[in-house]
């Protein structure tokens, strides 16, 4: 989690600057913003699990972020139980849902176009599924009422809503700095650089790699939990859409993907760039993905390692490497 | 209900045909170049309203439109992967996946942006005109593109096979680095046959037209089916394309008929993920990733 | 320690390995020769628990190991290497050593120290913190070599481990294999060069078109005939006996 | 005019996005003595852009009127000036735009067009005491909440059906009776479900039989199948509940597959109040009747939007009715309460008893905040026009049922 460079240190203070200066400007309108990117950025921190860190690239977290959303909802709107609870159930329904599309997918050795094709169908069959069952309140989808209070984990004052979404986002971030230096970490790194040699080094990476899906899949269903109490309100199209799953996938790449900073920072960073551009342009309806696609692009063209990588190569802390590979 | 068996086959038929044509670009990509192209049915989209346009502002009709969009769009579709796909995906294969994904957001808000959400059709006098088929009505305009479908593949097929090109293609589909060693250019080559992808949704555009809409969202409606057909046919065969897309026409008409028009669909997508999982390189695939 | 009885495999009619039977004492350096296509590494893929037999049997320690997927074989002490070297470019020189070193040290310090150990031990030290896609070809080679010990394994199957590697590199690793084994570990090498069997293995197999055709000293083997002619080709026998020091 | 937007503008999509940074500007109003904001969130971009664009435009219109004619009289002639935000299609986008609202200073909003996004932003709304009068939102459960910021102007899906089915019964007893079966062909989400749940209810009871009931989902390709089923069910009218692009494709293979109805009518359909339908697929479109909203065509209001729409080269939809009417029934609140207090407002709208509006409602009277006195009409396509034929009070034709069969 510490920089390594200058340009680390002055991307994350940057970052840190920013998401501090929302108490002081005292805006509901840029806290409401933020609130917004910072639950994108938890599933851009669960996509870093398995994309970032696994290089395994999902095209369907969706799948997860909804099913957490929705196993919490359905708990709290159908059975009348209570948010804590049910918040939980919602990060286990997300690792549960991760493990089960990991275990399908790798038990017959699916990576590449074939993951990312698997991941984006399951996320397509839930939201169909999510949308015909009476139990998911069809395409009108679940509302929780409006009762704000600690045991209902509803906050009507923003800045405590952002606090709590900034402590979550924290601790999901040291989570990942924790499992980047774990022997997890190492497998999985291990897993993404070379599957056989991993193998012969003693690694059941099938077990890994369903694992980090789980821990992914745990990541996602938080953050679909927290759009749920943030929004009170879900549908299929809006937590099982494809929308969800291209913006888990955007941020980490451009921030640095296989980095503990990178998913945060890449997401403020765009959402930032989107939010600018819809003042410049007039609120242009769409360019804002417009934007996101090109900066995506030069992204992967530019800096291969995303913002991090680059900041990385800005005054390195350690002696210069000569990196010939 | 049995009464509609046949029309629902002949239908299913002819609405499989379409998601031949879109597939035939797609394989025809990813067994050459080895990428899944995500920007394919932004493209379709694109096309769709390209034949949209030259049939309201010049009158053109939507077949007669295949000769000036079929070229149009191998130049594009030739444009796309030399001066962007390959440039900016640094060979990797993620890359190229992401990069066509970012293409299709642009693509798709670009039209949101210029078309609107605007549902548009085409009025043309032979729109309702059907063919009587063993006592079934089938819509003209699915007729023929399920003959269109039928020449297309073998048409496709027999470049691929009888000319310097297609062999040149070929090459490079099964060994880039004899190819170039041979003296292929393999950047172009890659282009061309992307262009020929590209080329091959104008085609269905225009085949598609008179019995569809168009909005920015209906590339979004083909594309699914379009990666499904492709894995079922196995990635990369022509012929595989041509016959589960029929295939899947067939299943989504009768799954539709019998079990509900909903199920026809989660159908689709659940032949999809067992293909993927349990038999990843098709009906006529070589083998799998 | 590993006993190989009657393997076979076979792709789609060709018979990769035809009925190889080997044998590894403990504490010996046994080669695995063979030209190209011959099966060996098949073999070795084989004997890891990376493609399953269709017919035959791997005993290690004394335990039936077919077919066992190869993290419980490595787990057991068994752990083979790869012809082309990959290190996990991602990480550094010792973070690669540590992958190894985690089978049976789960805690990030203790896995660290012995892979700072190890690396010493191979004569890495000044590398430890290198990214490893820095290496040069002999550094891989070593961090491969160093990789599978951390792994605390008892026998290493080596692919050419020496290929691609000048002569004074050569040397350099035959050192390493030697002071290894003098620590306790026993060696199964496939390997073209030769001149690193004849210094290193005691006894060696030769493979080819998937059967076993000999077995014995290497330099029993350079003077048979018929591993001569089906590593070189025909004639080669011939020739070799004229001018000797290739 | 306060505007010096080019009206012309507005014949591109961008026009509404032109507009909202025109209207967002107060630069452009600061010549005005006093101005009032009110909001219009709508979905501009995403899937629901079509509606939301209209709706905005609606609300324009409204404003420019209300302006011209003098402004809110009880609050010195003060002028309306609409901050139109943009909701995305995506609920937390809506939830997020009423945070802009309420910092711009709006005393109420209007939107939005899809009931997910009106069910988010009323609920961001309440914490803020803001009044959300529902241009169009269908969902019950928008009323449904006991939000008291929450004003549905125009009639939920319970009511547009019971409605529909009352009317279908008086127009078929008119011609003798000649319906006695129904097929129902419904798109697989709430509104469409929920709608045929109701229609399989009440049909029976108006002496009318289901011979058969397809759900389909959105977006679905193929309704040849469909149509066959229609055919072979022999059901006399068909009664479909869903959007415009399956709607068209719908018509067009009913056609095709040759299915004699005695009529198509339809209830909200998507496609039957469109004028876009009727332009582009002008033969099927012929005598499809429709129970949806609609102004009230006589008010010289309505007329005077009729004419402001056609001159900006816009489609007079539902939508931008419905959106005229609810910038009225705030433009009347404030008129009322003379006060831009937003907890007041609240009590104005509720206390309201507006019957100016275009819409051929009664006394506008607010029960849980759903207007009891709103109704659906009935509408037909006739030649390439839409016209109101039921009730008889407020048509502009007669209705043609059944419809003639051709030979």
């Amino acid at each position: 989690m510490k920089p390594q460079s200058m340009g680390q240190a002055v991307l994350i203070a940057l970052a840190l600057i920013y998401l501090a200066s929302l108490y002081f400007m005292s805006s509901p309108v840029w806290m409401g913003f933020t609130i917004n990117a910072l639950i994108v950025a938890v599933v851009a921190l669960a996509w870093n699990i398995t994309g970032g860190f696994g290089g395994m690239a999902s095209f369907g977290h969706a799948a997860m972020y909804g099913t957490g959303a929705y196993a919490s909802a359905i708990l709290q709107v159908q059975y009348g139980i209570n948010a804590w609870i049910a918040f939980g159930a919602g990060i286990v329904a997300g690792a549960a849902m991760g493990a089960f599309i990991g275990a399908l997918a790798f038990r017959y050795g699916l990576k590449g176009s074939y993951f990312a094709l698997v991941t984006l169908a399951f996320a397509e069959v839930l939201r169909i599924c999510a949308s015909s069952f009476a139990i998911t309140g069809g395409g009108s989808g679940l509302q929780l009422r409006l009762e704000p209070g600690l045991s209902t984990l509803q906050f009507n004052d923003r800045a405590v809503v952002y606090t709590i979404l900034l402590v979550i986002v924290a601790l999901v971030m040291a989570l990942t700095a924790w499992l980047k230096y774990s022997r997890f970490g190492a497998y999985l790194i291990a897993v993404r650089e070379n599957e056989d040699a991993a193998r012969a080094l003693g690694i059941d990476t099938y077990r890994i790699k369903v694992k980090a899906m789980a821990i992914s899949g745990a990541f996602a269903g938080l953050a679909g939990v927290l759009y749920l109490q943030v929004w009170l309100f879900i549908d299929s199209a809006v937590v099982y859409g494809s929308a969800v799953s291209i913006e888990a996938l955007i941020g980490p790449i451009i921030g640095g993907a296989g980095t503990v900073w990178g998913p945060l920072i890449g997401t403020l960073g765009l959402h930032l760039l989107g939010e600018g551009a819809k003042h410049l342009l007039h609120n242009a309806p769409g360019l804002n993905f417009v934007l996101y696609a090109v900066v995506l692009i030069c992204a992967l063209r530019f800096l291969p390692q995303g913002l991090m990588g680059l900041a990385a190569r800005i005054g390195t802390f350690r002696k210069k490497e000569n990196d010939n590979a | 209900m049995s009464s509609l068996i046949l029309p629902a086959v002949l239908s299913g038929l002819t609405m499989g045909a379409v998601y031949a044509l879109v597939a035939l670009g797609l394989t025809l990509i990813y067994g050459v170049l080895h990428i899944i192209n995500f920007a394919h049915g932004s493209l379709l989209m694109l096309a769709l309203y390209a034949a949209y346009f030259l049939f309201v502002h010049l009158g053109v009709d939507p077949y007669l439109a295949i000769p000036i969009l079929l070229p149009v769009f191998f130049c594009l579709g030739y444009a796309l992967q030399r001066w962007l796909i390959a440039p900016m995906s640094s060979g990797s294969e993620q890359n190229v996946l992401l990069v066509t994904l970012a293409l299709a957001l642009i693509i798709d808000n670009l039209a949101l942006y210029f078309w609107t959400s605007n549902t548009r059709s085409v009025d043309i006098p032979y729109a309702y005109n059907t063919v009587e088929f063993l006592g079934a009505y089938l819509p003209l305009g699915r007729v023929i593109a399920f003959f269109a479908a039928l020449a297309a593949a073998p048409l496709l097929w027999l470049f691929m096979t009888r000319t310097r090109t297609g062999s040149a293609i070929r090459a490079v589909a099964i060994e880039k680095r004899g190819a170039e060693i041979v003296g292929i250019d393999v950047n172009h080559t890659y282009a061309i046959c992307f262009g020929i992808g590209t080329a091959c949704v104008a085609l269905a555009a225009c085949l598609l037209l008179p019995t569809f809409y168009v909005t920015p969202q209906v590339g979004y409606t083909f594309v699914l089916v379009a990666f499904t057909t492709v894995v079922l046919g196995g990635m990369g065969s022509l012929p595989g394309a041509l016959i589960a897309g029929l295939l899947l026409g067939v299943i989504e008409s009768l799954c539709g008929l019998f079990l509900g028009e909903s199920l026809g669909q989660i159908g689709i997508f659940i032949a999809f993920i067992l293909i993927l999982l349990f038999k990843p390189s098709g009906l006529l695939g070589r083998r799998a990733a | 320690m590993l006993e190989v009885r009657n393997l076979s495999k076979s792709f789609g009619g060709l018979k990769a390995v035809d009925n190889a039977s080997l044998d590894v004492p403990e504490g010996g350096i046994v080669g695995l020769l063979g030209p190209n296509g011959a099966g060996k590494t098949t073999c070795f893929t084989m004997i890891a628990g990376f493609t399953k037999p269709n017919k035959g049997t791997v005993r290690f320690m004394g335990r039936d190991v077919t077919g066992l997927p190869p993290h419980r074989i490595c787990e057991m002490g068994m752990i083979r290497t790869f012809q082309i070297v990959q290190p996990f470019a991602g990480l550094t020189v010792q973070e690669n050593i540590a992958v190894g070193a985690y089978l049976h040290h789960h805690d990030r310090a203790e896995a660290m120290a012995v892979a700072r150990q190890i690396g010493k031990r191979l004569g890495m030290g000044a590398m430890l913190d290198r990214p490893a896609s820095s290496l040069t070809i002999a550094g891989r080679k070593r961090l491969e070599l160093a990789r599978a010990l951390a792994t605390g394994a008892k026998l290493l199957l080596l692919d050419e481990v020496m290929a691609g590697l000048i002569p004074s590199e050569v040397s350099e690793i035959v050192g390493i294999i030697r002071q290894i084994r003098d620590e306790g570990h026993t060696f199964l090498m496939i390997e073209h060069v030769m001149q690193a069997v004849m210094s290193l293995a005691e006894t060696a197999y030769v493979l080819n078109h998937g059967k076993m055709i000999a077995h014995g000293t290497p330099r029993e083997l350079v003077q048979d005939p018929g591993v001569v002619e089906a590593y070189l080709g025909h004639g080669a026998a011939a020739r070799l006996q004229e001018g000797h020091h290739a | 005019m306060t505007f010096t937007l080019n009206r012309r503008g507005l014949l591109k999509a961008t026009g509404a996005a032109a507009l909202v940074s025109g209207l967002s500007m107060p630069s452009i109003l600061r010549a005005q003595a006093q101005t009032v904001k009110i909001g219009v969130l709508e979905p501009l971009t995403g899937n629901l852009a079509y509606n939301g664009t209209q709706c905005a435009a609606g609300a324009k219109f409204a404003a420019d009127a209300i302006n011209a004619a003098g402004g809110i009289k009880s609050m010195g002639g003060a002028q309306i000036e609409l901050v139109v935000v943009d909701a995305q299609s995506r609920p937390e986008i809506a939830a997020s735009a009423v945070d802009t609202l309420a910092e711009a200073g709006v005393v109420a909003f209007t939107g939005a067009s899809a009931s997910a996004l009106g069910l988010a932003s009323s609920q961001a709304a309440a914490k803020y005491d803001l009044a959300q009068v529902f241009s169009i939102g269908t969902a019950e459960t928008i009323v449904e909440r006991g939000l008291p910021n929450v004003f549905r102007f125009t009639p939920g899906v319970n009511k547009c059906t019971s409605v529909a089915l009352e009317n279908l019964k008086q127009l078929n007893a008119a011609a003798g009776n000649p319906v006695k079966t129904a097929a129902i062909v419904h798109e697989d989400g709430p509104f469409g479900s929920n709608m045929a749940k109701i229609m399989a209810e009440q049909l029976p009871q108006q002496g009318i039989e289901v011979v058969e009931t397809i759900s389909h989902p959105t977006p679905h390709r193929d309704f040849n199948n469909i149509a066959l089923r229609v055919k072979a069910s022999g059901a006399n009218i068909l009664i479909p509940s869903n959007y415009l692009n399956e709607y068209t494709l719908m018509a067009r293979a009913l056609r095709q597959q040759r299915a004699e109805l005695m009529a198509i009518y339809s209830i909200l359909g998507g496609a039957a109040s469109n004028i876009k339908f009727v332009r582009e697929n002008n033969d099927v479109a012929q005598y499809v009747m429709d129970c949806n909203h609609w102004y009230d065509p006589n008010k010289p209001e309505s007329q005077a939007l009729a004419a402001s729409v056609a001159e900006a080269g816009l489609d007079l939809t539902y939508d931008v009715m419905v959106s005229y009417a609810t910038i009225q029934v705030i433009a009347d609140a404030l008129e009322r309460g003379a006060s831009t207090d937003r907890k007041a407002m609240i009590e104005t709208l509720a206390a309201s008893t507006f019957d100016g509006s275009i819409m051929p409602y009664g006394p506008t009277k607010f029960v849980n905040g759903d207007n009891v006195n709103s109704q659906p009409v009935n509408t037909q396509i006739r030649g390439d026009k839409i016209e109101l034929v039921f009730p008889e009070e407020y048509a502009t034709a007669e209705p043609v049922f059944p419809v003639p069969q051709e030979g």
